[in-house]
């Protein structure tokens, strides 16, 4: 497997630092190599916040996304911030329910109502980024959904794996809907 | 063992513990802060303490108190906690207490980036406090070695009674990667040299061959004298003259000595190669991949990423310098070992500076183009 | 003595302060939103506006703004 | 008296404190008091030490110092010593100010130097993402309390009073009047002056300890404090366990710059 | 309980310390206390910071630490914690523990850690050749306040007490018998023991604002102060202006190392 | 001016009084003590401020404080206190905030010798606090420059907004020497150059053509932020990228577009000299005699002595090499500006160290016999 | 109850504080020095013994010592 | 003038750096060169204590005093420590009320009770080392009577002048009779 090229972009408190965890994590259970890593705004606190995951089978220097295969964007001030200048055949994912504007983007944009799925289907918006991570899964291919639901159930709180494993459930199902691999 | 995602601080930490480490006390400071939460959990899990104190500079004197009682001991902080402590350090320097403090480097100065990562506290991590002392510090460039050079720290520390730095960067502390842990019982650990002998026949600062003395723990009986004033081998003050001049050349002997064992570099495509890439810490992981960006290209590029960066790898440089044509030092800083790596070329060959102070992580393709113009001119 | 409240979307970070502790019930949660919901029964008690953390809200004595 | 709004740096909000936590509070009641004090705005400073409560001086319209974690009051100190004519107003978290800074505020308060310290007192490190400060009750937990805080926390007010601080004084978030007009007399008092204001944490504090989101939090300072005056009044058995609001500490004593005024002017024979 | 005299590092005698210096006579005291509260002597380790106090451990035989100025109790800290059936006396200077080492003295109270904590108050910097310090009364001179000092003093004891030390006692050079019981008992004590030992620097603080040799300043201590027993006895008009001796404050809270073996054994399983 | 008898101590007291530093904030520590002393005595007078801190840290932030409402300060201190100032010396790098900083090096590390003199602290008054930021440092060989010397570090300062570090030593600070000092009228004061305009367009950190902002007096109605996070011009944080690379970068050019200016070399029998040694501040009292006798015997040596070392006067050295056929460097040190000397010369002519860390001042014979010997060799 | 006081001439710094506090008065000063001038008076009482900053005597209770 | 070098050594709280001070202030007020320095034993505190002052025509470059001219002694320790290879031709002068053993030495050696000359003579121990100054004066030559005595009153505490002045005198007085230059 080449490089792949992951960035889940958001606010912080939506959890996208523990989706690049649990993705990293899933990737790992399958034997490939993974990099995790994160930035914050100009502060620790609120403001923007990132995770890139790379995944490869050989050996991954540059532990940074320079130009990603994958994005996914759960705010407005992501969606601008991100999409700029993704390449050609890159797969965007995009949270319709938080983010109003896509910016025009030459790679192949799915569109989901991450955070209503999560508030209306499983009444918890804090588990979109679950939703997310099984639609995106489903989409990619790059981690199957079991390694994908271990992963999410070894790391989330305990008393909170029922609810996040509908969650990986909604999402790979939300993915599929929108042609997924798996 | 097992295969797992391990940030690098955690790293840290669990290798920390593998090494022994049974007291440390912190500050919490970003990027930092996981090594204490996660020490904060693990040491009461086996036996050993952990400490949050009011200041960084009192973690630092925890950890000299904790070490005399002869536990293993550390702490861990970022630039500006880095900068309080440089008193105490000079301390545990001068009195040979060994200790273990990491610095996860963030840019600077002042409170400056406090999440983005830099490598600007090199050239502190050498001068940092007052008075000629002597240091050891190491760079880790991944998860996997951030655990490696902490046990890695602890030895030196404890075999050189020296107190020493594991310097590492928000690239790397805060980075998860896979890595595959060595099993405990694989490990090689080393303890301080103890006396056993009666308390009559024990001087305390009385350095054996290897130029370290034996340490007694507090409690054991022995009954001496620690002070950071200038001391006799019984560890009591002396006035300038000859006895004064002999402790600090002793102490910076210890180290003179090892300088072989200490001249630590890693190597990639250095076999053929005609230009090096001088990098360490988590810069090297850009400069790793601008190597092989330029070996795709054709251009004979190699990496040359000291371990250990103090002492300064005098040798390797200097050897380095008769083999290739030209070296690029790259680092998140403007030019800190840079002026090393010239003051040890001597001219020999040409050395430029790649640096980078905004607080990003230097991307390969910027690297590259920095070598090809080495190339160019080299 | 009535008094009227405004709120600024742009401010707001919808920690519902102002919706629990408003005495007369003027603010609500709307899905992700809080809303100036009963503008009327706002009594100008100021609670609101003192207890919100983003500054705002904006309370007007009855009189004085309108 | 004009409108305190005008004190914002509004281009500058939103702040970048979390939904719900207090800091944005007691920073209204800050301005609200330095507005009611009728302070000059041009004479005015605002100094912090590091962490989220210490960015509160990014926000307001004033000559404003972020200086380094725990300083705050060493800064203000040179600055008010150098100018005495300002109004120096310090604004600080409970790390900052009780942990690596509590040398400089037991030292401010000995001098009775004119400062007026509001202390942000959320009971945790928040910046640095929810460790236990010197503020944190025994028992409760922490990102590195993990199995429950060992230590015993401060009582700060009593701390400051001992130290010789003349104007000592407590609120919290919930009591934002009361905060506004405890800080209203500290700008008026000559010599150190200290407030107290306990405020949540929703983020760190308030969700690792189960207390709650912001509101719930401060409803439990509505039901877990007492001004000084109902407590005078009240049985023991129902003060335990509460805290104690209001003016704690009033005293003249001279303070330091003007001290040093005078050992000038009788010195230079100005006197 | 042997001969308190075997505990001095006799080779090491004279001391550095001036002729009169009253901290060879607390010095004497806590050797005295050392051996009547029947202390294992290796087990035993002395902390001190920086100043002529501090140089007291390099006299005495025990395992000795003298440190960097103002630390001496972060440092001892750490050997405690590490290794909690070590007996940890610190013993400081008033510079060193009250100046530069304000916030750890607090922080250890605070913790109330076991650590028996002896200041030589001479209200000065001796070291350093007589600046005043914190603990040098308004309107004295010294070399850094040739016009009379500006500042106000600490009451020590009262602030160590504030900040939660649970063991609070003075004494003074002269009364150097019942100095030692107070360290007696301080050295018993579960918790965090301060030991406020006032004593003469005739050579700086005494010279400069003329109190006469070292026998002077000690018949000053005698007059100026009263036990707390006979204290309560005085009418108001007798007290004022004289210091308070005795055991100020006394009470039980957990020790810290207690409660870090308390949680170990609680983590591990053993209980 | 009368002729008289002066302490180094005092005549750094005297200078800054006559710079016009107005505002004074120490913590008395031995070798600097007196330089508080007489300014407690002095200030005063002069209707300027002095108030001795709980400690260094609180001394340093008070001169920030203070020269933040617009007057002149300073703060002096010795090894262990400038290793507790270092945090707060880099926020005022970063802020841009005129101060000056002595440090009266004495023997360390540690508490080491405290009434012994050293130059042990020069890499740390470089390198000294975290992150990457500009310095200058001056050291003075004499009571009289003492004096010249704190003015010029007061100018520079001002000029540049920058910290300045005086850097003694025990030996030039407890000297007492003859000296004329210069009538107050003859000395060219510096002041930083502060807006007039309106509010409206005043940008703190926006440097004009010499990349030196404008600095408003806290109370002056201006309004503005101050922070040791990464600002812009405005004086508000950012994150990183190119405005905060841009910051780090504008700081550091301010000095390198005065390198030329900076480069401030005192010589002594330079002109024919075929051997340089190079010393500075007490040291280079030791060297000078040493050139005495080598001229004595016939040696052609001459004395190369920087007055100020950061920025190092690389020009200066780098055209020394030229002309010499080696160098002879003198420290009281380990061999701290060795390292730089040799970075420079670069192996064009033998550079060699002669260094003594006992807490004694180099004799000059001594010194004489390492010179013939490079003469000897080189 | 008598005792028996010991002066050690090689730590005594001189410094009066025996000679001023012992109530018996068994010291002088004498010249640069402090003696035992006295040593039948002594009581026993210690205070010297306490009071010397240096270590400098040693007081034997009757019986004990001699 | 030659380069002159003085020693003076005792012990802390005789005094001997005022005297160096004295001396320096008096060299200067006659038109020379002269740098003053001191040293301190291990401590700041108590024990050993040494003041140097070199007096020349010329520019004194090195401060320290190597191979002094002028020593003189007021302890035991200090005749130990620093009479050692002293040079021929040295003038050593030595408070023989404080030294009771004087080692064998090259040079001119004068013995004066000073220490007791100041107690009994002026009542004042404190004042030896001005009555040293002034047989040093009487001795060498080097500085003149009065501007030695110029430099003294201009130096000690106020209130102190009479003492000083009488001992300045005692002090000439005792060096004349030992074959003073004055
Ligand atoms: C010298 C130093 N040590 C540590 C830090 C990291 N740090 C930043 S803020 C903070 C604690 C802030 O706590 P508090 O003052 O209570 O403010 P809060 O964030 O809770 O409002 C710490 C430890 C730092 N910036 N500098
Ligand atoms: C960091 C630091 N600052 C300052 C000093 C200088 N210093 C040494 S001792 C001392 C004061 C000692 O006063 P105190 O603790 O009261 O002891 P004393 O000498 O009066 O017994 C000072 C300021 C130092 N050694 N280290
Ligand atoms: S209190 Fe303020 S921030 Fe919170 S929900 Fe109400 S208006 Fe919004
Ligand atoms: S002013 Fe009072 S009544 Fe009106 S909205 Fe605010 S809290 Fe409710
Ligand atoms: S972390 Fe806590 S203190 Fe900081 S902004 Fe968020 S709620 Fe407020
Ligand atoms: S200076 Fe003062 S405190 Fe220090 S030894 Fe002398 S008398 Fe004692
Ligand atoms: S008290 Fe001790 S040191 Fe003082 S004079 Fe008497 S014996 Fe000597
Ligand atoms: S024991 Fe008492 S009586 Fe005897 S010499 Fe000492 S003080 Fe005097
Ligand atoms: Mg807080
Ligand atoms: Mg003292």
């Amino acid at each position: 497997m080449e490089r792949q090229e992951f960035r889940l972009g958001g606010t912080g408190g939506q959890g996208l630092i523990l989706a690049g965890v649990i993705l990293a994590e899933a990737a790992i259970a399958q034997g490939l190599n993974a990099v995790q890593t994160q930035s914050y705004g100009p502060e620790a606190r609120g403001g923007a916040s990132k995770a890139e995951v790379i995944i490869a089978d050989t050996e991954i220097d540059y532990p940074k996304v320079t130009d990603p295969d994958v994005i996914l964007v759960m705010s407005q001030e992501a969606a601008n911030r991100y999409l700029k200048g993704v390449k050609a055949g890159a797969l965007v994912i995009v949270d319709s329910s938080l983010v109003k504007q896509v910016p025009p983007v030459a790679g192949r944009v799915v569109l989901l109502e991450l955070t209503r799925l999560a508030r209306e289907g499983l009444g918890r918006e804090v588990v979109a980024n679950i939703v997310a991570l099984g639609a995106l899964a489903a989409l990619t291919g790059t981690v199957s959904a079991d390694r994908l639901l271990e992963a999410t159930l070894a790391l989330v709180p305990k008393g909170t794996e029922e609810l996040n494993r509908r969650a990986v459930h909604v999402g790979l199902q939300a993915g599929s809907r929108e042609g997924g691999r798996v | 063992m097992t295969v797992r995602l391990m940030q690098g601080n955690e790293a840290c930490a669990e290798g920390a513990i593998a090494a022994g480490m049974r007291f440390f006390a912190g500050y919490p400071i970003t990027p930092s802060t996981e090594i204490a939460e996660a020490l904060a959990e693990r040491l009461p899990q086996v036996g050993g303490k952990f400490i949050q104190m009011e200041d960084e500079i009192a973690s630092m004197a925890a950890i000299i108190g904790a070490s005399l009682a002869g536990v293993k001991s550390m702490t861990a902080t970022s630039g500006p906690g880095f900068s309080l402590k440089q008193e105490n350090l000079g301390f545990a320097s001068f009195c040979e207490v060994p200790c273990v403090v990491v610095n996860v480097q963030r840019a600077g100065p002042s409170t400056g980036l406090p999440t983005s990562p830099a490598q600007g506290d090199v050239m502190q991590a050498r001068w940092g406090t007052h008075g000629d002392h002597p240091i050891i510090a190491l760079c880790p460039w991944s998860v996997r070695e951030a655990f490696d050079l902490t046990v890695e720290s602890f030895n030196l520390s404890e075999a050189l009674r020296i107190p020493v730095i594991l310097l590492t960067d928000e690239v790397v502390g805060h980075m998860r990667e896979r890595v595959e842990l060595p099993p405990a019982g694989e490990l090689t650990l080393i303890d301080r040299k103890r006396p056993d002998g009666p308390r009559e026949s024990y001087v305390p600062f009385r350095a054996g061959s290897d130029g370290v003395p034996l340490m007694a723990d507090f409690g054991a009986g022995y009954r001496y004298h620690v002070t950071g004033l200038t001391h006799d081998e019984h560890g009591f003050p002396v006035s300038a003259g000859p006895v004064a001049g002999a402790l600090l050349e002793r102490l910076h002997a210890k180290l003179e000595r090892r300088r072989d064992d200490l001249d630590r570099v890693a190597t990639l495509e250095m076999e053929d190669a005609e230009f090096a890439v001088f990098a360490y810490g988590g810069a090297a992981r850009s400069a790793a991949a601008a190597v092989r960006l330029a070996r795709a290209e054709g251009l004979r590029a190699g990496l040359f990423r000291p371990q250990v960066i103090w002492p300064f790898p005098d040798r390797s440089v200097s050897r380095l310098a008769g083999k290739v044509r030209g070296v690029l030092t790259v680092e998140m800083n403007l030019g800190q070992l840079h002026a090393e790596v010239q003051r040890v070329v001597c001219g020999r060959v040409p050395v430029v500076h790649f640096g980078r102070v905004d607080g990003e992580l230097p991307s390969p393709r910027d690297i590259l183009a920095a070598l090809k113009e080495v190339a160019r001119s080299g | 003595m009535a008094g009227s409240v405004e709120l600024d979307p742009g401010r707001c970070k919808r920690c519902d302060i102002c919706v629990e502790f408003c005495p007369k019930g003027v603010f609500v949660r709307d899905g992700a939103e809080v809303r100036v919901a009963r503008p009327d029964d706002c009594s100008g008690c100021l609670i609101c506006e003192l207890l919100c953390p983003d500054h705002a809200l904006r309370v007007t004595k009855g009189g004085e703004g309108r | 008296m004009g409108d305190f709004r005008r004190l914002y740096r509004h281009h500058k909000l939103p702040t970048i404190w979390c939904p719900g936590c207090g800091h944005g509070i007691v920073l209204g009641a800050v301005l609200r008091a330095v507005d009611e004090a009728g302070l000059d705005q041009d004479k005015t400073c605002v100094v912090s030490g590091i962490g989220c409560a210490s960015r509160a001086p990014g926000y307001i319209d004033f000559d404003t110092l972020h200086t380094t974690h725990g300083r705050a009051l060493a800064f203000a100190t040179g600055l008010k010593l150098a100018k005495p004519e300002l109004k120096v107003i310090v604004v600080t978290g409970d790390g900052d100010c009780a942990a690596i800074g509590g040398n400089h505020l037991i030292h401010a308060a000995r001098r009775n130097i004119e400062l007026t310290t509001v202390v942000f007192n959320n009971n945790v490190y928040g910046m640095t993402s929810g460790q236990y400060s010197p503020m944190t009750p025994a028992g409760k937990l922490a990102s590195t309390a993990p199995y429950g805080n060992l230590e015993r926390s401060f009582d700060l007010c009593e701390l400051v009073r001992a130290a010789g601080g003349t104007y000592v004084a407590r609120s919290t978030a919930y009591h934002a009047r009361l905060l506004k007009d405890l800080i209203v007399r500290g700008l008026t008092h000559k010599g150190f002056a200290f407030i107290e204001a306990l405020t949540q944490c929703p983020t760190y504090y308030g969700r690792r300890n189960r207390l709650g989101a912001a509101p719930d939090m401060l409803a439990w300072f509505k039901e877990n404090s007492v001004t000084i005056q109902a407590a005078d009044k009240l049985p023991p058995e129902q003060l335990a366990g509460k805290m104690t609001l209001g003016e704690l500490h009033s005293s003249e004593a001279p303070e330091y710059t003007e001290e040093y005024a005078k050992l000038t002017a009788r010195i230079r024979g100005d006197v």
